[in-house]
């Protein structure tokens, strides 16, 4: 294996005002291989490789690229470095082609690199999505993940010498992830240096060689291959105070699952062409959701709050007073039906980012507290505040900092808590761990197993199995638009679920190679 | 050559739909109503008056394109003080040069505008705050430089703005900007210019030089507000500090009436030419009727309803494509 | 050439006038239109939003227009309004020259703006009229009072009126109107000759009560320094005088041209001010500029370029005489010369190499 | 697993916080400092009674005209129908009284109409949001178009009308007016409830979060059910209201009917927003902001005039302290940051 040393960071820190972001970060990289960045939220991941990217300039320390400096995404370029960062970088109002090829020629010169550039964005596009996309279409009416994969595209095209992927994963379902893993195999195979940065603690153990781990913006270590367990890296990315905690406190304890059921669909159609399919929800229970990209199980989840309405059928919640079942066409229904929505695309759907922490979490229930004319009672806020910052144990400074001073995981807490404010009776997730740390998901479950044992219920979508393993009750399983297959008890493990998302009979063998990759 | 590259861009570009279609529709309404603009002479004074108005549209449309919701404020101010600075400066000092006249008018334009740039980018503020600022300084520094409607054009560009043949100067600086555009837009320019509109962050991380494209954009559009205001000069042969400011929102209406975004990344030449158009041809139109004492009235109302009634349409257009 | 053909007691008015104004030959002493009665003229007005051009548009709808048609003179008035556009005001024009008007008359306009376009209309046959205000082109005919010669009088009577001394603040109409332009320019000449009077301020009223009063207002409210008398010019004099009475300061005098307005006050306080002036009555203009342009289209030969009345005084009596003793303080209306008393038809034909009477009807 | 940190005690969340946050209500209030204590030094009779009465005045035609604009300004849009429903409101006042109607009936038909065109306004406007700048435009024409064809027909009017204005209506903002006996004209005393009341209710209110919250995030706040819809409706009917009363108020001041009387307003009202420290982006600032922005610009445009600038010479000034203004307190982060 070529072991010559590609990227070097050496006592690197970088501050932002305040906070030190990165504080002593000492990095090397081979080529070919595949090196993982690892840490909790706001350890600094995201930082580093902006750092390396050129989009941010380092406060010291020196940082070398392929035996050069790199001081601008423009430079990146030059060298053969390329980074899909965190966000998902897409123009909306340009064609799919214009998104592919956006900064690969100078100011006024194409740099015609020889070679049809339609054919070869077909050919990529192609065997990433695995299906072939119209490149004249605009990017805006397109899904989430379809973009990811654009702006994945975008990198491959450029056959990078260095590749930096910022949870680039983390938008995309399994089936996309094992072809994505595919594309960096190739990568690594051509002497390329890849760098990922993911919370997804199974994917890191399939793909990376070697990991790095930050915690508090310095770098505690590098484990080899054989080194990467969840146990290792937990002990590492964790500060020794925050260790000893215990891992199971959330487990379901497989209760049997009570009759009464408190939200029922009847004939529901998730998509325009899909088959209708019945859905109840037990009192008390965690409903997975569970399904590849695109199998309808976002739809429903939408649909069940109201969100949006679904191609067919009717969604109906118990009602708290009177005990019968009301549907619900709207977010309004659905508000004062006593459900709650978080979702997971927080920066979209869920933070106000001039407003400060205490408002981000009280506007959730102003609508409850109203007085005449609309006047809010503000009485009430300041106890509710206190009670779900202390039950969530959100980090937070003064609670009229800005949300955004927040990480990505406490901001999300603060939209969970935000759900739990309202008192409700069901809660929906829509992928809400995406992207956050493994200590803040427990917190999460720990709360909503609790929640259910004082009797709310709860649907929870996630695109990751593992989040459901000894967590949820019942996990229904989507495929081609409809409710595929409900999995209790002992089903609740990876090869079952996984099944189902394939739309597998119940006993046959997942056929694919998890391993295939690796 | 040119209309049928115009053409096939007017069916491929469907924010193109509307301004087209509204175009037909008033050239058959005035050629319906039966007046001279079908004539040499009804052509040459359409140009002749219609020419400030398109190509201060074109003067904003590459700053708009840049994005940042930059709606340039000040383009019609500047268009005032190219005007007074060029009959108070220039030829009331005697110097009436043609060349340095129109070196001055584009030079004066693509600098303030790169000023204009540079505060955009370093400073960093708003563009639309930064060119509020600027609409207020040059409407202030216009009525300072010449406190009235006076002065001559040169004697040179007398006769620009006689407007008895459709092949005038006047034209002749429609021409150049438009092969100014035709230039920028058959390189990478305008595809830089448009992803950066799109999507600044993408584009810069992409390895787009986007300051370096938004200043050219501000510069292109600083030229094309020259050779507007040498329009102008031209259809009032003298200075004028107050009515240039006039031309601001006229051109932002011709712009989003020509199917460009104010939030950048859509919009073009020919969108902006058919929106500048098209405005004249309302006013055109609408004149031709004799309202008698309230016809000032029924112009602005009817200009309204019809800004109101294109622009919707124009949303269904556009609207209905992103879905499909 | 030009005004030396007139006699003595025109020429007298042509000796304080604009330096600009165009006092040369008309270039239509030999005109003939290109079609006989009857005719069709175009208006095309900059701006329509005062009481002044109201009443002038008012004497071309409502009396000159139907005298004209009844004569077999006149078939059509097109009028456009171009909102003080100048772009607008010469795609209009142009488009009454193409559509076939056989004159155009332009009111109070840009000075040189429309140069280009009124020679348009020359070639093609047209003649254009500038109403109250002159422009500097040679093919155009100028019909107005002269305001060089008001703005001198009323400064002077306003200097000698609070005894040659003290502030005086000056209400201009449209800065770059010439008629405006004309009136300040001789109004400073002529303060300028009193050595302790000083223009404390100068504000534009746009010819309209609402504007002029505001600025006065903002000029009052913010400059505590005292004024001791007000330069206005006319159709803005009401707002003025309504600032001055809302300021809660004393009352001083106020130049006054003929709006029936302020002269109602005036009329309630005959010890105000002692003098007053015709000095743009909107009705005579226009019956004089339309008068002008019957004459040039009927072949009379203008000898001048700029036709221009003298500014006339007039007093309490004439007012009284006017308007009645209930008058009304918010009226809209203008006090104005008699019929003949602005451009009596002996004056007129002086002009004229071929002088006629422009009523007369048209013999088909 | 994570400790909680809850030392700060949660109280002074509301308006002390607002601004705690917002350097520019600090840099707002220093500049007006400054202002005031150069107008002192600089220009004699710049402290009298009589010059803040004429200061607060004409502050509060800017205020109450910039009403709309800053609640739009908070959802991201700007509203160019402003000037136009002025002129439209204080012509369309006196015709409907010269038509016979009272004035408190004529009043409110006034109001009620310029609440209607500005609801259509925030309607059409919602449809198009990129556009909704030149929307109001278009709304703002059609709407001043249809008053003057109105005032015309049957009269000689058009821009201007007359008719006798109610001595109260004169009492309220002529600068002579009185209050209740002390001499400053009434609608000083009503901007100043209309800002207070704003100021509170935008903070206490859910319609005021809810603006708020659109400003901040649009799909956010839809999942909070918060109808965006609704909501520039319903503001660009309050800026379409409070357009129309200025109209009507001014009309006591002009003492007649001007369509033009609302001209100023167009940038004047922007300038004000955004000197305040009111984003043009929406979601944070507020009308306290605009009513700083509004004395700042008021102050200086008197301390101008009183040192012999002219109107030319006052409009470049004020171009001039806009940039550095917002420099101060609302630079963009550099795109290196926001990525
Ligand atoms: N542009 C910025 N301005 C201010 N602070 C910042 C900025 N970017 C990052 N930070 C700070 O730097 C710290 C590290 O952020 P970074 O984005 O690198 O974390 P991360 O490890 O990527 O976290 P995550 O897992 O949530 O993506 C954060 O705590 C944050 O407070
Ligand atoms: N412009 C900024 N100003 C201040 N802080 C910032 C800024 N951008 C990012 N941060 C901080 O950086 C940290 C993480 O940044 P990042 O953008 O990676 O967060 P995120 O994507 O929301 O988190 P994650 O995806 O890891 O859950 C956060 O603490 C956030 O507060
Ligand atoms: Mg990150
Ligand atoms: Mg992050």
């Amino acid at each position: 294996m070529n072991r010559e040393i590609t990227i070097r960071l050496a006592d690197v820190a970088k501050s932002f005002g305040e906070t030190k972001a990165l504080k002593k970060c000492d990095f090397e990289a081979h080529a070919g291989e595949v090196h993982a960045i690892v840490g909790e939220n706001g350890s600094g991941k995201s930082t580093m490789a902006k750092i390396m990217s050129g989009v941010l300039h380092p406060d010291s320390g020196t940082v070398s690229i392929l035996g050069e400096k790199v001081n601008s995404p423009i430079d990146a370029k030059k060298i053969g470095l390329t980074t899909i960062f965190q966000e998902v970088l897409v123009a909306d109002e340009a064609s799919v082609f214009e998104n592919l090829f956006v900064g690969r020629d100078g100011v006024f010169k194409s740099q015609s690199g020889g070679g049809d550039r339609r054919a070869e964005a077909n050919e990529i596009l192609t065997r990433l999505v695995g299906k072939s996309v119209d490149l004249d279409q605009m990017v805006g009416g397109l899904p989430l993940s379809i973009k990811q994969w654009i702006v994945i595209a975008r990198a491959m095209l450029r056959r990078p010498r260095v590749l930096i992927l910022d949870e680039s994963s983390a938008a995309l379902d399994l089936d996309s992830t094992i072809r994505l893993h595919e594309e960096i195999d190739r990568l690594r195979r051509e002497g390329a240096t890849v760098l990922i940065v993911t919370h997804r603690i199974a994917e890191l153990v399939r793909i990376a060689d070697r990991a790095t781990i930050l915690r508090d913006g310095v770098t505690v270590g590098t484990l080899q291959k054989h080194e990467i367990t969840e146990e290792n890296l937990l002990s590492m990315m964790t500060p020794p105070d925050r260790r000893a905690s215990d891992v199971k406190e959330y487990a379901s304890k497989n209760r049997a699952i009570a009759e009464v059921s408190v939200m029922t669909a009847k004939n529901m159609v998730a998509q325009r062409t899909s088959a209708p399919f019945d859905f109840d929800l037990p009192k008390g229970s965690i409903v997975g959701v569970a399904g590849l990209d695109g199998q309808g199980q976002d739809a429903f989840v939408r649909a069940l709050v109201g969100i949006m309405r679904p191609f067919g059928g009717d969604v109906l919640v118990r009602s708290a007073e009177t005990g019968k079942m009301v549907e619900i066409a709207t977010l309004e229904d659905a508000a004062s039906a006593g459900i709650s929505y978080v979702s997971g695309d927080r920066k979209r759907e869920g933070i106000f980012p001039q407003q400060s922490i205490f408002e981000n979490l009280a506007i959730g229930v102003y609508r409850k507290n109203l007085g005449p004319m609309g006047i809010i009672r503000k009485p009430t806020l300041k106890p509710m505040f206190k009670r779900e910052v202390d039950r969530l144990r959100i980090k937070i400074g003064s609670p009229s900092n800005k949300i955004t001073s927040l990480s990505g995981g406490n901001q999300q807490k603060v939209l969970i808590g935000r759900a739990f404010a309202n008192d409700p009776q069901v809660i929906v997730l829509n992928d809400p761990a995406r992207g956050v740390d493994l200590g803040t998901k427990r917190d999460l479950y720990r709360e909503l197993r609790a929640f259910v044992e004082k009797g709310g219920s709860v649907i929870y979508l996630s695109s990751e199995i593992e989040e459901f393993i000894g967590f949820a009750d019942r996990v229904d399983v989507f495929f081609a638009g409809r409710l595929f297959r409900s999995l209790s008890g002992d089903h609740i493990a990876e090869e079952p679920i996984l099944a189902a998302m394939f739309g597998k009979s119940e006993n046959a063998s997942v056929e694919f190679d998890l391993e295939r990759s690796a | 050559m040119m209309s049928v590259s115009a053409l096939r861009q007017i069916t491929h570009d469907r924010s193109l739909f509307v301004p087209a279609g509204l175009f037909v529709v008033l050239l058959v309404a005035v050629a319906l109503r039966g007046h001279g603009l079908f004539t040499n002479n009804g052509l040459a004074g359409a140009i002749l008056v219609a020419t400030p108005l398109i190509l201060t549209a074109l003067a904003i449309t590459p700053i708009v394109m840049a994005g940042r919701g930059a709606v340039d404020l000040s383009v019609g101010p500047l268009l005032g003080f190219i005007n007074v600075t060029l009959i108070t400066w220039l030829v009331g000092n005697g110097i009436t040069n043609p060349v340095a006249i129109i070196g001055w008018a584009v030079g004066l334009g693509a600098v303030f505008q790169l000023i204009q740039a540079l505060v955009i980018i370093y400073v960093r503020v708003a563009p639309i705050i930064v060119t509020l600022s600027g609409f207020l300084v040059l409407s202030g520094l216009n009525l300072m430089v010449m406190s009235r409607p006076g002065g001559v054009a040169p004697d040179w560009m007398l006769t620009w703005g006689a407007g008895t043949s459709v092949f005038s100067p006047v034209l002749l600086l429609l021409v150049a900007a438009y092969a100014l555009w035709g230039v920028l837009r058959s390189t990478m320019f305008y595809r830089n210019l448009r992803m950066t509109g799109a999507d600044e962050r993408m584009a810069y991380t992409s390895g787009v030089q986007v300051d370096v494209i938004r200043i050219i954009a501000h510069v292109v559009g600083g030229a094309f507000a020259g050779l507007a205001a040498l329009s102008y000069t031209a259809l009032i042969s003298s200075g004028d500090p107050t009515q240039g400011s006039t031309y601001t929102l006229q051109a932002v209406t011709a712009l989003v009436l020509g199917g460009a975004s104010l939030s950048g990344g859509r919009g073009g030449a020919l969108g902006s030419t058919l929106g500048a158009i098209n405005m004249f041809l309302i006013s055109y139109l609408l004149s031709t009727f004799n309202f008698g004492t309230v016809s000032g009235f029924v112009t602005q109302m009817a200009f309204g309803l019809i800004l109101i009634g294109s622009l919707l349409v124009n949303v269904f257009v556009i609207s209905r494509r992103s879905v499909a | 050439d030009g005004v030396d053909q007139l006699p003595a007691s025109e020429k007298k008015i042509y000796e304080v006038v604009d330096p600009q104004i165009p006092l040369g030959a008309s270039a239509y002493k030999n005109f003939k239109p290109k079609k006989g009665p009857p005719w069709k003229i175009g208006y095309a007005s900059s701006y329509a939003g005062n009481t002044w051009r109201a009443a002038a548009l008012d004497a071309v709808m409502n009396d000159l227009l139907p005298r004209s048609k009844v004569a077999g003179l006149v078939s059509e008035v097109v009028v456009t309004q171009s909102d003080l556009k100048d772009a607008v005001q010469i795609q209009q024009m142009r488009q009454m020259v193409d559509d076939g008007v056989d004159a155009i008359i332009i009111c109070c306009s840009n000075v040189t703006a429309l140069n280009q376009t009124i020679e348009y209309a020359y070639k093609a046959g047209v003649p254009v009229f500038s109403f109250s205000g002159y422009v500097t082109s040679p093919y155009a005919i100028n019909g107005a009072a002269n305001h060089a010669q008001g703005g001198g009088e009323m400064a002077t009577w306003l200097a000698e009126k609070i005894g040659k001394k003290g502030n005086v603040l000056l209400v201009s109409g449209i800065p770059g109107f010439a008629s405006s332009d004309s009136f300040d320019k001789a109004a400073k000449e002529a303060l300028a000759k009193y050595p302790d009077i000083k223009i404390v301020g100068e504000v534009a009223g746009k010819w309209t009560d609402q504007v002029a009063q505001v600025e006065v207002q903002k000029f009052l409210a913010t400059n505590p320094t005292p004024v001791d008398g007000i330069l206005t010019q006319g159709a803005q004099e009401n707002g003025v005088l309504n600032a001055m009475l809302q300021s809660g300061r004393d009352m001083i005098p106020i130049t006054l041209g003929g709006e029936a307005s302020a002269a109602c006050y005036w009329r309630n306080n005959p010890d105000w001010v002692d003098a007053s002036f015709h000095i743009w009555p909107p009705r005579r203009e226009m019956q004089q500029m339309w008068e002008i342009m019957l004459r040039t289209l009927q072949g009379q030969g203008p000898k001048v370029q700029s036709f221009l009345r003298p500014v006339l005084p007039y007093t309490i009596d004439d007012v009284r005489a006017a308007i009645p003793e209930n008058c009304d303080l918010n009226s809209t209306d203008f006090v104005e010369p008699t019929a003949d008393g602005w451009f009596p038809a002996a004056v007129a034909d002086q002009y004229f190499e071929h002088p006629a009477d422009p009523w007369k009807a048209a013999t088909k | 697993m994570v400790t909680t940190v809850m030392n700060s005690e949660i109280s002074e969340i509301g308006r002390s916080n607002a601004l705690r946050t917002h350097k520019s209500i600090w840099i707002g209030f220093a500049l007006l400092a400054c202002l005031l204590a150069l107008g002192a030094l600089l220009v004699p009779g710049f402290v009298s009674s009589q010059n803040a009465r004429s200061i607060l005045l004409l502050a509060a035609f800017l205020g109450l005209a910039s009403v709309g604009q800053t609640l739009c300004a908070l959802v991201g849009a700007l509203d160019l129908s402003i000037p136009y429903i002025i002129g439209g409101a204080n012509i369309l006042l006196p015709s409907l009284m010269v038509a016979g109607l009272p004035a408190p009936v004529a009043m409110a038909v006034v109001l009620v109409l310029g609440a209607l065109v500005g609801a259509a306004n925030g309607a059409l406007s919602f449809k198009l949001q990129g556009q909704a700048l030149i929307m109001s435009l278009g709304v703002g024409f059609a709407a001043v178009g249809a008053v003057q064809i109105y005032t015309s027909l049957g009269s000689q009017f058009g821009g201007t009308v007359f008719a006798p204005v109610p001595v109260w209506l004169r009492n309220l903002s002529a600068f002579n007016g009185k209050f209740f006996g002390l001499p400053f004209p009434p609608v000083i005393v009503i901007w100043a409830v209309v800002a207070v009341m704003l100021g509170w209710l935008m903070y206490n209110t859910w319609f005021g979060r809810s603006i708020y919250a659109i400003g901040g995030s649009r799909t956010a706040a839809a999942r909070l059910g918060i109808s965006e819809f609704k909501v520039w409706t319903v503001i660009h009917s309050a800026s379409g209201a409070m357009s129309a009363i200025t109209g009507m108020l001014l009309l006591g001041f002009s003492g007649g009917g001007f369509v033009g009387v609302g001209d100023p307003y167009l940038f004047t009202t922007v300038a004000a927003v955004v000197i305040g420290g009111t984003s043009l982006l929406g979601g944070a600032g507020g009308y306290g902001a605009t009513v700083l922005g509004v004395l700042v610009l008021t102050v200086l445009t008197s301390l101008l005039v009183g040192l012999g600038l002219g109107f030319p010479a006052q409009q470049a000034v004020v171009g001039l302290l806009i940039v550095p203004m917002v420099a101060i307190y609302a630079r963009t982060p550099h795109i290196r940051n926001q990525i």
